[in-house]
């Protein structure tokens, strides 16, 4: 009877050393590096960010309002306007530049105005309950009542024009559904057994919440905020087609928006630049998500 | 000897898992003979669940596989079968009972159609005749009112019937042989009993063939002809039940069976597999000194173990809502009346079967559930009466240890910051240096390396965890610790270990327990006195041996009858003859 | 049934709060916020003199409060008033607009529904293999980019260069709108194709790793079978109920693709007010759709009750 | 199973695509297309060009233009002949024609149409006074007419009494109508050719009260079913119209394009006319060039790939039969100054610095496709006043002078001076020529802020003076100079048309004198020396006089562009054998 003895995944050797200690974020960065497709995603995502950051900083595709060359020049004919010039002559692929810049600003800051508001409320409604809980509810269901389309246009409408309307609109009208999950993810852990000892020790609400439950939702914020983008991304045309995008500067939003007068004249090249500019961050970012989920969600790490 | 129903040779199945090739089962071969009970025992990752998988084939294509070796059943091997082959041999020669009752059945369908769709897919029965078949199936499995209950939905029966209904399932073809992985773990001890004697009766009628999956030594003795150990993937041993029990060969085997607690012996520590086996497998001889039965003897003194704590008339009541604005309509009493004294040092066991209302009782005494009424002195000062101020303070005193280790620590704190926790909230220990050592010396009190402070939650194992939550409470120099289901969700061998551990801390430091559990035998190791629970209120109060050897209550009487014997039914008729 | 009585009364009266929060969400966004819009409707010769009968007519120079309660009631009575811009009656308008919006938006959300469905099932049978993550990525690339890209690209070379579609317009009545809708309909479905893949895998998928399939396989029905008979019968359930909630935003239509395929419905209809400032137009559909939403989720909630027998109004 | 269910589903998909409708060759059907929402049939809300052009098509007015003259003349068209004027111009008496009838409609007693008669015109002016019908329509009449003032500030709560006798708006007879104004207005006789006096039933406003403005009932060559505000209206020839003619006199230009070959035939010449409302201009263009539209005005951005820079129709467009109708339309596009700002009210020298910097050719050049006529005054072609030989000094493009300007104005090049808010519509073309503002100014240094506003919020903040400089285009309500001067009329300030806020004395002084003479040469001299110190004063910067480009299938005849094209659909007519012929080469 032959007692090999071979060390299997659940029953961890009492003694022998483990190579070295690895968080939950270390596990899951584990899990994402070795899918291929999800790193690629990243990688286009980290370039776009850095195109934009380098447009922000003005150090590229900064002049992008002088003329280069006749008005509706085709692509792919001269150098120094490979992607062709919208209708002033100046250069489509500069203009896509900087609406990399606008894209990744929108997405951004959207996210950072949504995030605040969605994870308070939630973490307040998921952990407190009661009437707290009912109003904060009442609260996000009359906002998620109004169909979103209209609560964007009127909030734009309102605020008037230009950059910051794009961001506050978009932020005021996206933390409803971070506020719900966190909410649900709250309510989850709030009855786990490691926040009741924390309870049993001594720890006060404040601590409960913040120590102990706040940084095992914090998956749900990082999967949101990628998916944010994407929807960011793409309402920023929308907006600029009713005319509350941005103004006084090129953005993917305005170029498609142009492109509804130039297409039935056989203009594509300027429609062509942003779509695939947006096609490709966009599917990144959704993709990019997906992964995530795989990788930050618990439920299936436990399952060891 | 009758013809082999099943033979598995030398079979060896692998897992990919994202951090290479692991192991599973490793060539392990056994025969189920026709008409007889084989146990399949082993401790939790052991490999016995993927043992009987395989046999089915159903191991989850994409991670597992089966890289060798033969499955024979009535000669043919099921590794090469087809697909097609295998879907016309399950469930109609070779049928499956799986673990969690709760979750077995589509919640969506009635219970009858789930029993009559094995039939029509088999038997090429008609709805109508499968119906009938069906009933008839439920009422020979026991189920109350079999023609209104084949209407219900799974949701609506309890645990045990639930199970009654997948064993229907499982004879409804009467197939030649019935693989059962660990279908009463998750049953409460009564109900268990009767879900065996109704596997039992129904292996004698249609003459099956029983492979009986379980980490519980004590069911395989009740029930089982024959034994296979098996131990980290690997078969230790087998043989028949009796010659097992009575002169096991691998140190693997003994170990186990020692480090059950049993309800007739009343030692002072409990021996574990380390006793028989070291970490390489090999066996070393038992130091005799462990074997002497000392039993514990229970003499509280007055001056040495005063009263600590005294709970009188208890009552925790839920508020049942109902009615258009959700008015409270009824009172759900989960703890009714209850009232008892605790000495320092002194274990008090708190028994019954789930929802009984222990655990409420265990967590309102400690206030993490606010009593409706009652009084909880400790050390005269009643706790239901403190302002938030005041029970902080004294939680220092008072401490609970959880029964799931994956969920009573933060899985995003080191275990150094899991310790420092409760000494920052309480400003014990001057500096960071000197609270660090003293979690140093915590761990190796619970038995665990101190270089693994900076570690995460998920890097241990079950029974180390349960350790850290032992270090957790003890980081506030606790005089009162409630112990609630503690080992419950341990393999029997780490039970073992952690309940040494418990008495060796109780010993150290004077500490008092209130130690909650389903497992009586489990109580009965580790409790001076018993309160044996029932619906809320306690039916029953005396001390550990009193309890066991002299019960006055009806219930308690059943109780006790329901635990498996855990001697072998040959030995048994030996002893009678 | 009492307890269903009583949960569905509850849920009416939630209904109210939450209405008069929705009013209250669009007085402060038009009446406050937006400032004074009589400036705008008088057109380029307006005088001082004009603009106060207009104001005083349009009952602007009521108290804040007052002007509150005049949008509560009107949510409660449908009574919206005229349109600034066209003096239309608004709930005519609506009435006009809904059938046209729905003409395009039902086929559209039926034909995605069904077709993300079958889709979502294919993959999931063939789970992790190259398959699924080919037709994932397909569906996700498909919402990847604008809806104004698709409309002006489809238009442009599907409708006029190669005539398989008419480039705009709409007709009233069953058989003669479906010409003008078939374009607008093979948009809507290719952007909602991806979400819809996505949501639904995900619902296949959580139900797959139940341990009832592992018992039905263990009772030796095929794959096939355990895909269609049993987990599909589950997975229905949340899949019923996101499908009704997502019904009263039908109703508006898609914004875009009526403006651009002169399709009159609701979506065309908001957007122009938009542009036009026509408050009460705005307003009027953003009630309307939040009135519609809370009642859809009401529906689905019983819907839930009666397609999932373990839920139990509560 | 889900195969087959794939299969079908795609089925259904195709067969919804491929019934296209075909072009209907057999019936003589108008196809035209309006650019936004038609709002609805009341006269009195007739305040865009495109409800106007609908409300045309049923109801009519007393004066209309004649269709082919130029320039644009008033003729009679419900009116028997042109009033008798007296008491010094403050009396305008009219005959109506006899016979007359109103469009069969249930309104009217068992549905027959009734005889127009004079009490309607009476009606139908009284209805546009009245305040609670909110016309945009009355400052046309507004302290105009005598006693018309007084009785509608009488009746603006309570409920207008319809029949209390107006001193200055009387029928004297069945037949005849006397207007007596207030004080001498000679412009108010277009007035009578707009759409907000045209001749309304009474029978009809009480019979549909609320839902009047959806069922039109006129005098009108066309007939149309209750308005659905669908995207499609439908009109068919109206059986009980009179017997209108087709002008027999046209110029020879007019000859030789042969608008003259139906000369005399009774109108309408088509016997239905479907309007197809398409907002976004890619559909209505591709609808054009498909054969679903018989005209279409080009947009400005496909102006390229059809006008050749002979002003030619190019070769690709000329092999499908397409032709181009270029004329010049009565409107001025200006970007104003608000000179109640502290940096322009005084500062001549800085507007004429910008002025100078506005390169208007290449601006024409690229929004107007070289097409427009530069501004040299507010006043354009084909009015009196206008003089096609006058350069104004302060329109030449040079950037020296300009510069040398804004170093007399005390901002050498741009030093000291604050950015300046251009305020624009958001429309692609209007944010365009914002950004080509931008990019001259900053030639010279002055650093432009542009904002782009909805159009509401534009009027908005022109009408409360909360602008520094803002883009405008003004189209003419009728051919008469006034309506262009009083842009630059001191007392018609903010909310009033004088967006700017131009203010001096003298022109304020010249302008009163010269709108109350008679039309005639004096007049029109006087209105040139006008326009032409308010252009010199740099009133505001002038942009171009558009030209209007329509392109029409060669199928459809007698098209001539008119300004006051409301009502010109009875003209056209069809050639439906040339249709047949050339619709297989779209």
């Amino acid at each position: 009877m032959s007692t090999q003895v071979l060390s299997n995944e659940s029953v961890k050797k009492e003694s022998v050393e483990i190579e070295e200690s690895r968080s939950l974020w270390g596990e899951a960065w584990h899990r994402l590096k070795k899918d291929k497709v999800a790193m690629t995603c990243l990688i286009i995502v980290c370039l776009y960010s850095l195109i934009g950051l380098l447009s922000a900083l003005g150090l590229v595709a900064a002049d992008w309002a002088k003329e280069v060359g006749p008005s509706y020049a085709p692509p792919f004919e001269n150098w120094d306007y490979i992607l062709g010039t919208d209708i002033f002559g100046r250069d489509v692929l500069k203009k896509v530049i900087h609406g990399t810049q606008i894209a990744m600003s929108v997405g951004l800051i959207s996210s950072l105005i949504a995030i605040p508001i969605g994870v308070v409320l939630g973490a307040l409604a998921g952990y407190f309950g009661g009437w707290v809980d009912e109003i904060i509810v009442w609260f996000y269901t009359t906002f998620s009542s109004i169909p979103g389309i209209i609560l964007l246009m009127s909030i734009a409408f309102v605020l008037g024009k230009g950059i910051t309307t794009v961001y506050i609109a978009l932020g005021l009208t996206s933390w409803v559904g971070l506020c719900r999950l966190i909410r649900g993810e709250v309510m989850k852990h709030k009855n786990r057994e490691y926040v009741q000892a924390a309870g049993a020790l001594g720890a006060g609400h404040g601590r409960k919440l913040f120590k102990h439950i706040l940084p095992n939702v914090t998956h749900i914020i990082i999967i949101f905020t990628s998916l944010q983008f994407q929807v960011a991304i793409k309402s920023e045309v929308i907006l600029s087609y009713i005319g509350l995008g941005v103004s006084g500067q090129p953005s993917w939003g305005t170029m498609i928006d142009d492109a509804k007068m130039e297409l039935a004249r056989d203009v594509w090249w300027q429609l062509a630049g942003a779509t695939f500019a947006m096609f490709f961050v966009v599917l990144a970012f959704n993709i990019l998500g997906d992964a995530l989920r795989d990788a930050l969600d618990p439920k299936l790490k436990g399952k060891g | 000897m009758s013809d082999i129903l099943l033979s598995i040779k030398d079979l060896c199945v692998d897992f990919n898992t994202g951090d290479g090739i692991v192991r599973a089962v490793n060539n392990i071969s056994f025969d189920v003979p026709a008409g007889k009970t084989v146990g399949l025992v082993g401790e939790s990752g052991s490999g016995k669940s993927v043992t009987s998988l395989a046999a089915m084939g159903l191991i989850p294509n994409p991670p597992g596989k089966i890289t060798g070796g033969e499955i024979l059943f009535k000669g043919k091997d099921l590794v090469k079968a087809s697909e097609e082959e295998m879907r016309r041999i399950r469930g109609k020669e070779i049928s499956m009972i799986f673990q969690e009752p709760m979750t077995s059945l589509n919640p969506v369908f009635r219970v009858g159609d789930q029993v009559s769709e094995i039939l029509m897919l088999h038997m090429g029965m008609t709805k109508k005749q499968a119906w009938a078949r069906s009933v008839e199936l439920l009422d020979q499995v026991g189920i109350p009112d079999p023609q209104r209950s084949a209407l219900k939905y799974p949701h609506e029966m309890s645990g045990g019937q639930k199970q009654r209904v997948v064993i229907a399932i499982a004879i409804a073809c009467e197939p030649k042989l019935l693989i059962a992985d660990e279908p009463t773990t998750a049953l409460d001890v009564t109900i268990q009993k009767q879900v065996l004697d109704l596997m039992f009766d129904l292996q004698e009628k249609y003459k099956m063939g029983l492979l009986f999956i379980t980490h519980d030594l004590g069911v395989i003795a009740d029930i089982a002809d024959d034994v296979v150990v098996m131990y980290r993937s690997n078969l230790v041993e087998q043989g028949d039940t009796k010659k097992i029990f009575t002169a096991a060969g691998h140190p693997y085997t003994k170990g186990l069976l020692a480090c059950r607690p049993a309800l007739d012996k009343n030692p002072k520590r409990l021996l574990t597999v380390s006793d028989f086996m070291d970490e390489s497998g090999a066996e070393i001889s038992l130091d005799e000194s462990k074997t002497k039965k000392v039993d514990k003897v229970y003499n509280p003194s007055e001056e040495k173990n005063p009263v600590l704590l005294e709970v009188n008339n208890l009552h925790v009541d839920f508020p049942i809502k109902g009615g258009v604005f959700g008015r409270t309509v009824d009172q759900f009493k989960a703890v009714n009346s209850v009232s008892f004294k605790l000495r320092k040092g002194m274990t008090l066991g708190l028994v019954g079967e789930s929802g009984c209302g222990k655990t409420t009782l265990g967590r309102s005494i400690l206030r993490l559930i606010e009593p409706t009424q009652g009084q909880v002195l400790y050390n005269g000062i009643d706790l239901t009466k403190l302002d938030k101020k005041q029970l902080r303070d004294m939680r220092s005193k008072v401490q609970i240890i959880f029964q799931d280790p994956y969920s009573s620590l933060n899985p995003r704190m080191t275990i150094e910051e899991v310790l420092l926790e409760p000494m920052l909230l309480h400003n014990i220990g001057g500096s960071k240096e000197e609270r660090i050592s003293k979690a140093k010396w915590l761990m190796e009190k619970v038995g665990l390396k101190s270089n693994q402070l900076s570690r995460y939650p998920h890097e241990f194992s079950g029974g180390q965890r349960q350790r850290i939550c032992i270090a957790r409470a003890l980081a506030v120099n606790p005089e009162f610790i409630i112990c609630d289901e503690s080992v419950s969700a341990l393999d029997v061998s780490v039970q073992a270990q952690v309940l040494n551990l418990l008495l060796d801390l109780q010993a150290e430091f004077g500490l008092t327990y209130i130690f909650i559990s389903h497992d009586l035998s489990v109580v009965n190791f580790i409790s001076d006195e018993v309160a044996v629970m029932k619906s809320g209120e306690v039916v029953e109060l005396d001390t550990a041996s009193n309890v066991y050897l002299k019960p006055e209550k009806q219930y308690t009487k059943d109780l006790l009858s329901a635990i498996p014997k855990g001697i072998p039914k040959a030995l048994l008729a030996e002893q009678n003859l | 049934m009492s307890g269903n009585l009583n949960y569905i009364i509850r849920r009416l009266l939630y209904l109210i709060p939450v209405l008069l929060g929705v009013c209250g969400l669009v007085f402060l966004l038009f009446n406050v916020v937006a400032g004074d819009p009589t400036m705008l409707l008088l057109g380029k010769h307006a005088d001082a003199q004009q603009m106060a009968d207009l104001k005083a007519q349009l009952g602007l120079d009521k108290s804040l409060i007052a002007q509150y309660f005049d949008i509560v009631k009107s949510a409660f009575t449908f009574d919206f008033g005229r349109s600034w811009a066209t003096k239309q009656q608004i709930t005519e308008m609506l009435y006009q607009g809904a059938i046209p919006s729905l003409t395009l938006t039902i086929p559209g959300f039926f034909i995605s529904t069904v077709m993300s469905l079958m889709i979502a099932i294919f993959v999931a049978y063939y789970r992790g293999k190259g398959i699924d993550l080919f037709i994932r990525t397909l569906a996700i690339a498909l919402m990847s980019t604008s809806s104004l890209v698709y409309i002006l690209v489809f238009q442009k070379y599907l409708a006029f260069e190669l005539g398989l579609f008419e480039i705009s317009g709409y007709e009233y009545g069953f058989p003669s709108f479906i010409p003008y809708i078939a374009l607008p309909v093979v948009i809507w479905v290719v952007m909602s194709i991806g979400p819809d893949v996505r949501f639904y895998r995900t619902l296949i998928l959580d139900e797959i790793y139940q341990d009832y399939v592992r018992t039905a396989r263990a009772k030796g029905l095929s794959e096939k079978k355990i895909l269609f008979k049993h987990v599909l019968r589950n997975a229905l359930i949340p899949v019923i109920t996101y499908t009704v909630v997502n019904l009263p935003f039908l109703i508006l239509g898609a914004l875009l693709l009526e403006s651009f395929f002169s399709i009159p419905g609701l979506g065309g209809l908001t957007l122009s007010a938009v542009n036009a400032s026509d408050f009460p137009v705005i307003k009027a559909m953003a009630i309307l759709s939040a009135i519609a939403y809370i009642l859809f989720t009401l529906v689905s909630d019983i819907l839930y009750t009666l397609v999932d027998p373990r839920v139990k109004l509560n | 199973m889900f195969k087959s269910l794939l299969v079908v589903l795609s089925g259904v998909m195709i067969l919804g695509a491929s019934c296209t409708k075909k072009v209907d060759l057999k019936d003589r059907t108008l196809h035209v297309n309006v650019s936004a929402k038609v709002k609805g049939f009341d006269p009195v809300n007739a305040g865009d060009t495109y409800s106007s052009g609908e409300i045309a098509r049923v109801y009519e007015g007393l004066l209309t233009y004649h269709y082919l003259k130029r320039p644009y003349t008033l003729i009679p068209n419900l009116a028997e002949d042109m009033p008798t004027v007296s008491n010094n111009g403050m009396t305008y008496t009219f005959k109506i024609k006899k016979g007359v009838k109103f469009q069969d409609n249930k309104c009217f007693p068992n549905g027959k149409g009734r005889e127009l008669k004079a009490k309607d015109f009476v009606y139908s002016i009284k209805r546009m006074a009245d305040a609670k019908n909110v016309s945009e329509g009355w400052w046309l009449l507004d302290k105009k007419i005598k006693g018309l003032n007084a009785w509608r500030t009488k009746y603006k709560t309570e409920k207008t009494n319809y029949d209390e006798v107006v001193e200055g708006v009387k029928a004297l007879d069945d037949y005849t109508i006397q207007f007596t104004l207030s004080q001498p207005y000679p412009q108010f006789l277009y007035s009578l050719a707009m759409v907000y006096t045209f001749a309304v039933p009474k029978e009809a406003v009480d019979f549909y009260g609320k839902d009047f403005l959806n069922n039109p009932v006129g005098t009108g060559p066309f007939v149309t079913k209750p308005y659905t505000q669908g995207t499609r209206i439908e009109y068919t020839k109206s059986p009980s119209y009179r017997d209108v003619f087709y002008p027999t006199e046209g110029s020879a230009e007019d000859k030789a394009n042969g608008l003259l070959a139906d000369a005399g035939k009774k109108l309408p010449l088509v016997d239905k006319i479907v309007v197809s409302i398409i907002t976004e201009s890619q559909p209505a263009w591709l609808n054009f060039e498909k054969g679903k539209l018989d005209l279409n005005g080009i947009p400005k951005d496909n102006f390229e790939s059809v006008v050749t820079p002979d002003k030619g129709v190019t070769d690709k467009y000329a092999k499908k039969g397409i032709d181009l109708v270029i004329t010049p339309d009565l409107d001025i596009t200006y970007i104003a100054f608000n000179h109640e700002d502290p940096l322009f009210k005084s500062n001549l020298k800085l507007r004429q610095a910008m002025s100078l910097a506005y390169d208007g050719d290449t601006a024409n050049k690229l929004f107007y496709n070289n097409q427009g006529i530069i501004a040299q005054t507010l006043l354009p072609p084909g009015i009196g006043g206008y003089d096609p030989n006058y350069k104004n000094p302060y329109r030449q493009f040079s950037v020296e002078k300009a510069k040398k300007l804004l170093a007399e104005a005390g901002y050498k090049n741009g030093k000291g001076l604050p950015t300046i808010m251009y305020d624009t519509t958001a429309t692609t073309v209007a944010r365009q020529m914002g950004e080509y503002f931008k990019k001259q100014m900053a030639q010279i240094g002055i650093n432009i802020q542009l904002n782009t506003n909805t159009w509401p919020q534009l009027t908005k903040k022109v009408k409360t003076k909360q602008t520094q400089i803002f883009g405008m285009a003004w189209l003419g309500d009728y051919p008469d100079a006034e309506n262009f001067l009083q842009l630059t009329y001191g007392p018609n300030m903010a909310p009033g048309p004088n967006g700017g806020n131009y203010n001096n004395k003298e022109f304020n002084k010249g302008f009163a004198i010269a709108t109350k003479m008679q039309p005639g040469p004096e007049r029109a001299a006087k209105y040139k020396e006008l326009a032409q110190k308010s252009a010199e004063d740099v009133s505001l910067l002038l942009g171009v006089h558009r030209t209007s480009f329509v392109v029409k299938h060669s199928w459809l005849k007698n098209y001539k562009f008119s300004t006051f094209n409301h009502g010109h659909s009875k003209y056209y007519s069809l050639d439906l054998k040339k249709k047949a012929e050339m619709i297989n080469k779209l």
